[in-house]
């Protein structure tokens, strides 16, 4: 992929994480819940599950890749260019496992 | 034929520069402080999304799961803070990020090439992207305060 | 600081490539109104000790050579002056981000290389044209504006010496570099962008850059590098986009144009070809 | 000793230099392999300093012609231009323009798009071509960018070459030392190109770069060949008062005034038409006068000086045309010229003579028999175009023509010869003995270069200056020689191998001594007054006795020894010089 692909991603993810982290973090504040305890209580945090399914999808994968592929910029910045390559897959590697774990987490609760 | 060559001095400034936000001291950069701020808290932010993922994998293992560890986080002072501060980062990263989404991607805010003054001065410091830091650092410090008003309120320490 | 002389007491770092040696350096110096950093090197170089090894060249902040870094910033040494430093101890290391060679003076070969890397040169489809020319390629003085900042670049390198990617990534082109990119790529006579935008869209090119800005602060001419990279990311989005179009701009059509008034003609030859020999 | 070697090499990487490098690669390509040696980095060399303008005749449609051109050339020569070349020279500079243009130099734009031109001294038309106030620079940028698109040639940057080697009548190599090892080198090609500038850092009060040392000028003359017209030093008018940094005439093309003490526009007295775009020798001898007749200012560095005064254009027009001027006077002297007049004063600039040539470039002996593989271009090269005085924005054309010239015949020359001129091991390992041997073995006494050159550089600025007498040149010469005695007991005080500046300067300083010493003495011979040669005593141009250019050697007692030679003279006959 071209670098400037990957980054046009960064930024776009970066957009979308804007609505969608607020989105996210308001479902726990007073203005959409009671307060934030109680926003963290068990039937609270399911009932979330249940109505923001894809809203909490599109988060998971928006935040992990743009998260980790801020990760591997810093990688590529301080390691040597074959390294570099290295920490690539293995930031994929590891996006890959958080995805899994994350979307099953979604499905399951669901 | 191939040249003789000197014996030179590795001299590149490395992390200690590279995470100094008052180098070079002639001519402070918000946009530097700005830069190594966000950074460090994307790492944060990276670090606790992984963490994030497997915290909240417990609500699929129940309520009794799900309690254990909230209970775990709400009960620790440490862990309040750290929530506190988890909001400043998401504010500061977050809001920063807008500005670097519009000047990085956009080039927007970032002065006109064509202003030149005598002798030259670099636009992009004075561009609206300097502004529109400051508006955001104002912002984000209320969003913050107001964030740990709640916080804590509900904590019972206020 | 009154009329008279004042004592400035400059401490340098210095290397010596013979030895390996790496140590601080004290000396005093005279200081006169105006005098630049460059006098006092000079001046401590005529003095006390000939050891001591700087470049520079025009003294006039145009050759790019006397790049240092003078109480914690990079700075062109003829371009500083000793009192509007405003200390009475005055620190000089060598540029970071390039290897010293001895005491002030670094390599700049790699430094070169990349701005060689970006083909710092008009590239036309007109090639014919372009090495046979005819008359000028058009560009108003508004299209001119839009890469004069960026020639004004004289290479010294001190922004790469303040970028803090470039003190972590060797390998990372660098904003002297990717200034001059964007400068040729909003040049309207130019027709090369495809080929410089492979080569600063790649994972040590302009994506590394993150608007720092130090390079805009401490560039003694003003290029701004930070703004050129930014704005060259956008041309890039857009070209990969397939939203970036640009024609070059054409060979000026023959000027038609009265002769201007009080123009003197030249005074009849007064040696005929036919006889012109030596006096 | 090891051995590089090149098919053409070219010691000066100015404009003249890599001019003659991009034309090589432009027609060559990978057939002729080129290196290139320069003192500095490529990118550094003095002609950057080059302010106001490049001249050439864009726009015949508007009243401009060569054959203009050519005569405002050859009337500010004071009629000591070889004619031939000033055509050759008129014709092909617009191309040069054009080229760089098409090359992408910046140049300043008329609303239309097309190339600007404006005023100069001594010019009947405006017709310098100029990128703001930094027209040398842009143009540096644009060949050093243009040279990057080719393969197959070699950069040395900061070689510093000690000797240029020449016998029977063929240039045989040189010896070059690498400042970033210490290592020295014999540069073997079957063709060189000189191209390493004036020397105008004999004088103190100069606005030339600080490694302008003539360093050509003087290998030449110690290899055995002539230099022409070297008493013919160009004043220009405005140097910054202190440092000498030039304040280019674009400064008066703009429309700035020259003002003394009592706030006169004295020029009304000395050239009531041109005012002050007359040429520089006669600004400059203006001043001067001004000066020494008591309407000067004291500087706080005791320079007298007197005022040139921008205010009247406005802020606008100054930032846009000559930022760079603006830019100068507010670091290096604290002054914005928006507010007040600048501190300016004559200040030595230009030389205009040099190694002769033909008016193909090819280096010439004293008899005027070309030597084999030698060609000079740029200002180390005298083709003569600008005879006893050079006009603004003549000289970088020169540089980019016969850059241009040479280079294509070197190239040329060297597909037609098949081996390597013999190698000169014997003067090359007697140049290495000298340097290693003696001079990084010995310690010097009190005197150190530093000191020679500063007394050098004042004797220079005091007797060899604007006006001169036979009393005040005879002093000069026999300083000159008192520092050329002393100066053989002078080494360098670093010892090491890399990065030796103090050995450099010490063999600068060598080549300074020589070049001054025969500006002195062709001065001292020459017992008239013509272009930017004034002699008090005798005032008056002399066409009978001296319409010739003079010819230095070195005898074998180590002083030039003077003959002469006929002006080519093919247009017009000399007629009185007025403006
Ligand atoms: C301040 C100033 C302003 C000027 N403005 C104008 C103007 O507006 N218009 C105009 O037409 N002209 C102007 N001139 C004149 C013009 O700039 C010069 O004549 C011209 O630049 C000379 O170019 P060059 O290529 O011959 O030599 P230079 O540019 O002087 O280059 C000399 C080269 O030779 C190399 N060299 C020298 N000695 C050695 C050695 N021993 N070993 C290795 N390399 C060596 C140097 O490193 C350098 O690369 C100006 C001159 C000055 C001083
Ligand atoms: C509020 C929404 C967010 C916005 C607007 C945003 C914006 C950005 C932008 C524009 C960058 C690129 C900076 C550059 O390359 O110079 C970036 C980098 C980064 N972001 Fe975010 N981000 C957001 C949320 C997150 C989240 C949730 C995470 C964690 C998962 C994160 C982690 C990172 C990391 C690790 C980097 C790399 C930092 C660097 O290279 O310096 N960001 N962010
Ligand atoms: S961009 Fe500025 S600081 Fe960087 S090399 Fe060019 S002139 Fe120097
Ligand atoms: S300092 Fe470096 S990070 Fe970018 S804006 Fe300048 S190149
Ligand atoms: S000496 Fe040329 S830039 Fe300082």
């Amino acid at each position: 992929m071209k670098e400037s692909t990957v980054q046009l991603i960064q930024y776009l993810t970066a957009a979308l994480l804007v609505a969608l982290l607020a989105y996210h973090v308001l479902q726990h504040t007073p203005v959409l819940e009671e307060g934030y305890r109680v926003s963290l209580e068990y039937e609270n945090v399911v009932k979330h599950y249940a109505n923001e399914r894809t809203v909490l999808a599109l988060l998971l994968y928006a935040a992990l890749f743009h998260g980790l592929n801020g990760l591997r910029a810093i990688l590529l910045e301080v390691l040597p260019s074959s390294a570099g390559k290295a920490a690539t897959i293995l930031l994929i590697l590891i996006g890959i496992a958080a995805a899994y774990f994350g979307t099953l987490t979604i499905v399951e609760v669901a | 034929m191939p040249r003789k060559k000197p014996k030179l001095l590795d001299n590149r400034g490395g992390l200690r520069h590279h995470l100094n936000p008052s180098y070079p001291r002639a001519r402070w950069t918000a946009e530097r402080w700005a830069f190594i701020l966000h950074r460090l808290t994307g790492i944060f932010l990276a670090v606790y999304l992984l963490a994030h993922i497997f915290v909240t994998s417990r609500v699929a293992q129940g309520q009794g799961a799900w309690e254990a560890i909230m209970s775990s986080i709400e009960s620790n002072p440490l862990g309040v803070v750290g929530e506190w501060i988890l909001w400043g980062v998401i504010v500061f990263h977050g809001l920063n990020g807008i500005r670097l989404v519009l000047a990085e991607a956009l080039g927007i805010g970032v002065g006109d090439p064509r202003k030149l003054k005598v002798p030259p001065e670099p636009e992009s410091v004075y561009g609206k992207q300097r502004a529109l830091l400051w508006i955001f650092v104002v912002l984000g410090f209320i969003a913050w305060i107001v964030g740990g008003i709640i916080l804590f309120g509900e904590a019972g320490w206020l | 600081m009154a009329q008279g002389a004042q004592r400035v007491r400059f401490k340098v770092k210095r290397y010596d490539p013979e030895t390996g040696r790496v140590w601080w350096q004290e000396y005093d110096v005279e200081v006169y109104k105006g005098m630049t950093v460059l006098d006092a090197l000079r001046k401590i170089r005529a003095d006390s000790d000939p050891t001591l090894v700087l470049r520079f060249s025009c003294r006039m902040g145009v050759c790019g050579s006397c790049g240092m870094v003078i109480n914690g910033a990079p700075r062109l040494a003829c371009q500083t002056q000793v009192e509007h430093l405003g200390t009475d101890m005055v620190v000089v290391e060598p540029l970071p981000n390039f290897p010293v060679l001895r005491d002030l003076v670094v390599d700049m070969e790699d430094f070169f290389a990349k701005h060689r890397l970006i083909k710092p040169y008009l590239i036309r489809r007109d090639v014919e044209e372009q090495e046979n020319p005819t008359l000028e390629y058009l560009m108003s003085p508004d299209e001119h504006q839009l890469i004069k900042r960026y020639t004004y670049c004289i290479q010294c390198g001190l922004c790469v010496a303040a970028c803090p990617v470039s003190a972590i990534d060797p390998e990372y082109l660098g904003p002297q570099a990717l200034a001059q990119a964007y400068r040729f790529i909003t040049d309207v006579r130019d027709e090369g962008y495809a080929e410089r935008i492979e080569v600063v869209d790649n994972e040590h090119g302009c994506w590394r850059c993150h608007f720092a800005d130090s390079c805009s602060v401490v560039c003694p001419k003003g290029v701004d590098p930070g703004q050129a990279i930014q704005l060259l990311r956008k041309t890039i989005f857009k070209y990969r986009l397939r939203l970036f179009r640009k024609k070059a701009s054409p060979v000026a059509p023959p000027l038609k144009a009265e002769r201007r008034p009080g123009i003197p003609e030249p005074p009849p030859r007064t040696v005929q070809p036919e006889e012109a020999q030596e006096a | 000793m090891d051995e590089i070697v090149h098919d053409v090499a070219i010691i000066g990487s100015g404009l003249a230099g890599l001019r003659a490098a991009v034309e090589i690669k432009r027609f060559y390509g990978d057939k002729i392999d080129v290196g290139i040696f320069s003192k500095l980095q490529l990118m550094r060399s003095h002609s950057v300093a080059a302010e106001g303008g490049t001249a050439a005749v864009l726009y015949p449609e508007e009243g401009d012609s060569f054959e203009l051109h050519a005569w405002d050339t050859v009337k500010g020569s004071d009629f000591l231009a070889d004619q031939d070349a000033v055509f050759r020279l008129v014709e092909l500079a617009p191309k040069e323009i054009r080229l760089l243009e098409h090359w992408g130099i910046p140049w300043s734009r008329r609303p239309d798009g097309r190339i600007a031109q404006r005023p100069f001294g001594g010019h009947s038309f405006p017709r310098t071509v100029f990128a703001a106030d930094k027209t040398g620079f842009f143009e540096m940028q644009t060949l050093y960018g243009k040279l990057q698109q080719y393969d197959g040639w070699e950069r040395y940057d900061e070689w510093f070459v000690t000797s240029i080697i020449v016998e029977d009548g063929e240039y045989r190599g040189f010896t070059v030392i690498d400042l970033s090892t210490g290592e020295m080198y014999l540069v073997r090609s079957k063709a060189l190109i000189l191209a390493t500038g004036g020397g105008g850092r004999i004088y103190s009060f100069s606005t030339y770069s600080l490694t302008v040392t003539g360093d050509g000028l003087g290998m030449i003359y110690r290899a055995g060949l002539p230099l022409e017209d070297m008493e013919f030093i160009q004043f220009h008018p405005t140097g910054l008062v202190p440092s000498g940094i030039l304040i280019s005439e674009a400064a008066r093309g703009e429309g700035g005034h020259l003002i003394n003490s009592k706030g006169e526009r004295f020029m009304s007295r000395y050239a009531p038409e041109r005012m002050e775009l007359a040429p520089r020798d006669v600004v400059a001898r203006a001043m001067m006068t001004e000066i020494l007749e008591g309407r000067g200012v004291e500087h706080p560095s005791g320079l007298k000086h007197l005022y040139l005064d921008l205010r009247h254009l406005g802020e606008e027009k100054i930032n846009e045309r000559l930022p760079f001027i603006r830019d100068l006077a507010i670091k290096f002297a604290g002054v914005d010229p928006v507010e007040e007049p600048i501190p300016v004063r004559p200040v030595a600039h230009y030389t205009m003579g040099g190694v002769p040539t033909d008016i193909d470039g090819r280096v010439l002996d004293h008899e005027g028999k070309p030597i084999k593989g030698l060609f000079a271009a740029g200002e180390v090269a005298a083709v003569s175009v600008h005879g006893a005085n050079r006009l603004g924005s003549n000289s970088t054309i020169e540089c980019l023509v016969w850059g241009a010239i040479t280079g294509r015949l070197a190239a040329e020359y060297v597909l037609g010869v098949k081996d390597l001129p013999p190698k000169p091991a014997e003067k090359a390992a007697a140049e290495e003995k000298e340097i290693f041997d003696k001079l990084l073995k010995h310690e010097s006494g009190s005197d150190t270069v530093y000191t020679i050159r500063k007394e050098l550089g004042d004797t220079m600025d005091k007797y060899v200056y604007i006006f001169r007498d036979e009393e005040g040149l005879k002093k000069a010469l026999s300083k000159i020689r008192e520092l050329k005695e002393r100066m053989e007991k002078v080494y360098p005080g670093d010892k090491g191998r890399v990065y030796n500046m103090d050995l450099v300067r010490v063999l600068e300083t060598r080549n300074m001594l020589d070049v001054a010493e025969v500006v002195a003495t062709g001065a001292l011979a020459r017992t008239e007054s013509r272009g930017a040669h004034y002699r008090l005593d005798h005032p008056k141009r002399d066409d009978a006795n001296w319409l010739k250019h003079t010819i230095a050697v070195r005898g074998a007692d180590g002083r030039p020894i003077l003959t002469y030679k006929p002006v080519k003279i093919i247009a017009w006959k000399p007629v009185e010089r007025k403006y």
